[in-house]
């Protein structure tokens, strides 16, 4: 109930500034002619939308997992750490029409590069901020596993990396919410399907209404996977408190 | 039958009329090949991806493709779809500019394609002015909307078959410069490239062969293929493209595997003197002739 | 226990020093093997930092055995319940074998500390006096030659204080300990040898040893007589930081 | 020494990959060859460089700023949560393509509409990040502050805001790393200078080497601000501890 | 303090129970406005429950009257030095006079306490007796007619524990103060009156009041009788859980 509220005061505040400030409907369609679209074009929306929804699920499993396991390796091993570390950096800084044929040539038009460029974007979020959770564990518990003679690849994966777990759940939180986007990246590598392509191709011809519905579409999948993620996310740290709803 | 990968230019849209349509048509069957049309986002990529051998044939422009074998990069022009230019300058019809010598000052946005500043500096050059009395700006793809929003107040870059009338569904009404009238050289707007180690002449042949067909069909039955084209994705199925259909149909190239090597000894030419490649690679390098 | 060589501990001439403030120096002492000394002193003069010190927890030093060390927090895990944080040594030395074999013993000690049926609980529903409890039962599960422990009791009630001290004695004997408390009774009653820390930087006084055996009776005049002394030693022996 | 020695590992590792792989030149130029134009054409690139740099500072500075008082705000108030939150993480699934016009609308060809598009891009693991820290403070500190009759405003300024600052630090660190590609999107909005503007240039005609010296280029100002980040924000919370280097 | 009305805290009727875990029902209570009471009882019967609840702490309960409440564990701000965590309070409620005004009485009581040379340090290079002694100075500069405090003197050596309990007796004089604590002999030498919890869920057994002004000797026979008995009432009174 209170979500579709504030949707709707949303996209009437909306309406309101397009109207107010009186953007043309090329450069930022009212919403009411948005809704007109979406209810106009839905199948192919629908269909655009479940490419990228893919893209986006893959994308945001892989880099979980990609992201998880670079964030451990990290903390385990800083000779690792000073080789890829500054990769892992360096790979934020890389626009992806620098590496869609590279992508294109070793992984093919399908889907699978149009994935990896997604992970590689939402991965990053999930190393940053689990490494940096790895980093700071309570000294005292670090302490008790010393002197419980752990070997440190127990201390990482039973102390620090469930220490850890906020951190993580931090960095996936940005990792969903940047999904999309990573998704809609990806589809700029190799062929052409999904709601990024179908906002490219219509943003370069003038058909604003269409394109904003794709990106409306976007937007929802976006919130959508934030909130499962959000949901999920505080099951796995039962032992934490929370604040706020 | 042959298995043929063919990497468009870029999205689908009524310049790729003829490929669409021998594949609708089943044409391209007919001559013995099972074609996969790839439409990337980035123009820029597919001939490089085929010189990588990442497919066999890929649609670019004549200056692009000078430009990368300028570069060094394997690649033919195997055939030709459009064999004029396309690019033109574009302002409003509104707007104080009436001739191109009345851009000075002025903002003039374009789409990065590599080889904008050479095509408006002749142009610029052709009306007395220069590049550097006009401000450029990288509006990517939103040239209409740039426009229209008075946020610029030409474009270069603008293909003449499609913007005006992108323009005019807006409600908007474009005054349009060729490029080929302003001191531009003529050239092939959209070509077909393929690997220059290992092109197959005979497979070729029966490529072009089939789209040269297709052309001919559409040409004799312009609405009949516009339907066609408009059931190739529900997303090509637009207004704008309706209209650039027509516009298109009578510029597609009736013999795809016609080759005029004036135009591209005229074009490096001028490519070399606007200082976009320092040196002409040799005609034959980049040339095939498929008849 | 037969099995593990049980060393004394020693001290020569140690430094311990944090960014200048220097805590002791010159430091020599002696903790006899298979004896359990319970150190006292006031706060801030350094038992702690002793007690990290012989367990190798100070930069620079080192530990001398196998250890098990209860330090004054209670460190349990907060993702772990109860039992298990009890096993965690076993856990995280990954001998799935021993902790089979530790377990029966685990659930025996959260018996003991009257935990037996919380065994499943996660530390944050456990009351200070519980978590302590949990604590200690990991350091006694841990069945180490040496035990070092820092203030085990202090957030127990009297009762459950002497239980529970009656419960170390029995399971210490045999090791190497060293307890630091508050309570020189309480020192009193467990430990063979009681040493007194202070001054600023800290020297250990003699050993004073309580007679009889312990766990000995907290009303025998002889010990409250002892506690008395205890008392005065301390009163005049502040870090010097009490007005 | 040690980085230095990494980075030429790096560029060893790289040729091998590029010589084992037979990666065209024009797709994947060998560190060699970006090296020849990196020495060649510095000028140009140091110039270009001058531009991102400034997009990219200005733009992390101003999405320091706004992620870290939007996550105050979220903190503070459930009513602008339930509004903001959803428009704040819908934000992160726009394209640039979709909002460039609307920001050339409003702010012109010049340096705000770049830096604002690389805020947004910036902003977001701020906002995350710290408002995730916020909501998560100490369930005793909280008590202890409420039975001090301690107002909200000062519970979230002097007990949730410390305490969460390691929760911002990790987000500062996604930012800065995201802020070079940021920068890049933002020059997507109608630029005529910087290195993404480069880069898409010379891809454009065949110059690979020099849009990956311009990559390059790029990669060292995402891992120099990383770093200078990483150093200030250890300074930031001198309480942590900190394992590793 | 004379401009502050000094209440009395009842307890009605009330419930405490933690998921299914009832920890007191029915529970009535009268706290003496003006009067230390001090709270025994074993570990994890619900002394603390009681003291949130008292303080307001528990869902869907509200405090009577503005307090300073004292937890079992320090929660000093490891941000904040001493003299800032003593002072917070009067930050937090930012009335910036109050607190230049409260600033002489911080600083005295944290010298009082032992800390005079320690005020800038941050928490965590103080020892863990230090600490709680932090947040003792903290807990009495806030200067509140009703004071809740959790173990207060838990981690204190057995003198400086005898310094603090008579510089609590005297600044709580006048205030009507919970105390909880493990050693009876504390409560007696402290407290108006002392009260035992028993049983699970717990009651609260009849008060009773050591005879003269507190703080008291602690070698009082009387004293030392009272001890005694208390010692027995507890020992026959564990929440189930002792064996
Ligand atoms: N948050 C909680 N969730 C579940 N159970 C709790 C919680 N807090 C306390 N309890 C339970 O309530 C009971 C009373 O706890 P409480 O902390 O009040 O004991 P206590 O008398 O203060 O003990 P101690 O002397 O050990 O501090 C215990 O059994 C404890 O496990
Ligand atoms: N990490 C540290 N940094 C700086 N000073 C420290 C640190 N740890 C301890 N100290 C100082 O060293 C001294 C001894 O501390 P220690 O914790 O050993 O005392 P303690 O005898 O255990 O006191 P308590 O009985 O209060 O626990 C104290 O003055 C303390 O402030
Ligand atoms: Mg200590
Ligand atoms: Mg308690």
């Amino acid at each position: 109930m209170r979500p579709l509220l504030t949707a709707l005061g949303l996209a009437a505040a909306w309406e309101l500034l397009v109207w107010l400030t009186g953007v043309p409907s090329y450069i930022l369609p009212p919403p009411s002619r948005i809704a007109a679209v979406l209810a106009d074009r839905w199948d192919l929306l629908l269909d655009q939308a479940l490419w990228t929804g893919a893209e986006m699920l893959m994308g945001f499993a892989l880099g979980l997992v990609l992201g998880a396991a670079l964030a451990i390796v990290f903390a385990a091993s800083a000779g690792w750490r000073r080789w890829a570390l500054p990769l892992v950096i360096a790979s934020q800084a890389v626009p992806v029409i620098a590496v869609a044929p590279l992508l294109v040539l070793w992984l093919g038009y399908g889907m699978a590069s149009k994935v990896v460029m997604a992970a590689l974007v939402i991965f990053f979020p999930v190393v940053s901020s689990l490494y940096d959770g790895l980093r700071r564990t309570d000294e005292g518990w670090l302490e008790l596993a010393h002197t419980m003679d752990a070997p440190p690849r127990a201390i990482l994966l039973q102390i620090r990396l469930p220490a850890a777990l906020p951190a993580f759940a931090s960095g996936a939180r940005i990792a969903a919410a940047v999904a999309p986007i990573g998704a809609v990246i990806g589809e700029w590598v190799g062929a052409s399907a999904g709601l990024g392509y179908l906002m490219t191709q219509q943003l370069a011809r003038g058909q604003t209404p269409l394109a904003f519905a794709a990106l409306f579409v976007l937007c929802l999948l976006g919130i959508g996977l934030y909130a499962v993620t959000d949901r999920v996310l505080r099951r796995l740290v039962p032992w934490q408190s929370f604040q706020g709803d | 039958q042959d298995k043929v990968r063919l990497l468009l230019d870029w999205f689908v849209n009524p310049d790729h009329a003829a490929l669409v349509i021998a594949k609708q048509r089943g044409i391209f069957t007919k001559h013995g090949l099972e074609v996969e049309l790839i439409a990337p986002a980035d123009p820029n990529a597919p001939p490089k991806l085929v010189a990588a051998g990442q497919a066999e044939y890929a649609v670019s422009y004549q200056p692009t493709l000078q430009m990368l074998a300028a570069e060094g990069l394997p690649l033919v022009r195997v055939g030709v779809l459009v064999g004029q230019p396309l690019n033109s300058l574009v302002a409003l019809e509104e707007s104080t500019i009436k001739t191109i010598a009345d851009f000075k000052g002025r903002k003039i946005g374009y789409s990065v394609s590599g080889f904008e500043e050479a095509v408006l500096g002749a142009m610029l050059e052709s009306a007395g002015l220069s590049l550097k009395d006009v401000t450029l700006v990288n509006v990517n793809f939103a040239l209409t909307t740039a426009l229209m929003s008075k946020q610029v107040d030409g474009v270069i870059g603008a293909f003449r078959n499609f913007e005006l009338n992108d323009l005019e569904i807006n409600k908007a009404k474009g005054r349009l410069w060729l490029v080929e009238k302003h001191g531009v050289p003529t050239y092939d707007e959209l070509i077909l490239v393929a690997k220059r180690e290992t092109v197959d002449v005979g497979r070729t042949k029966r490529l072009l062969a089939a789209i040269a067909e297709a052309t001919a069909w559409i040409k004799a039955n312009p609405a009949e293929g516009w339907a066609l084209f408009a059931k190739y994705g529900k997303e090509f199925d637009n207004e704008l493209n309706k209209l650039a259909w027509k516009d298109t149909v009578p510029l597609l190239a009736d013999a795809p595997a016609s080759l005029d090597r004036a135009r591209y000894e005229a074009f490096a030419t001028f490519l070399t003197k606007r200082g976009l490649i320092k040196q002409a690679p040799p005609l034959d390098s980049y040339l095939r002739d498929i008849n | 226990m037969a099995r593990l060589v049980v060393p004394s501990l020693s001290v020569r001439n140690a430094r311990i020093a944090f960014d200048g403030h220097l805590v002791a120096e010159r430091l020599s002492l002696e903790i006899p093997a298979e004896r359990t000394t319970c150190l006292l002193g006031r706060s801030g003069i350094g038992k702690t930092s002793l007690l990290r010190y012989l367990a190798g927890l100070l930069p620079g030093t080192t530990r001398a055995a196998p250890l098990a060390y209860m330090a004054q927090q209670d460190r349990l895990l907060p993702w772990l319940s109860a039992l298990d944080n009890v096993l965690l040594g076993y856990r995280l030395r990954g001998d799935e074998a021993a902790r089979r074999k530790a377990e029966p013993r685990a659930r025996a000690l959260l018996a003991e500390v009257g935990l037996g049926d919380r065994l499943n609980d996660l530390p944050r529903t456990l009351s200070g006096g519980m978590r302590q409890r949990a604590a200690l039962a990991r350091t006694l599960c841990e069945d180490r030659p040496v035990i070092l422990m820092d203030e085990p009791f202090a957030h127990l009630d009297a009762v459950t204080r002497l239980d529970l001290q009656d419960l170390a004695v029995r399971l210490l004997a045999g090791r190497t300990a060293v307890l630091v408390t508050h309570d020189p009774l309480e020192a009193l009653r467990v430990a063979h040898e009681v040493r007194i820390l202070q001054g600023a930087p800290f020297t250990v006084g003699p050993a004073i040893l309580p007679p009889g055996a312990a766990p000995r009776d907290p009303a025998d005049p002889e010990l409250l007589a002892l506690q008395a002394r205890l008392i005065g030693e301390l009163r005049g022996s502040g870090p010097g930081d009490l007005p």
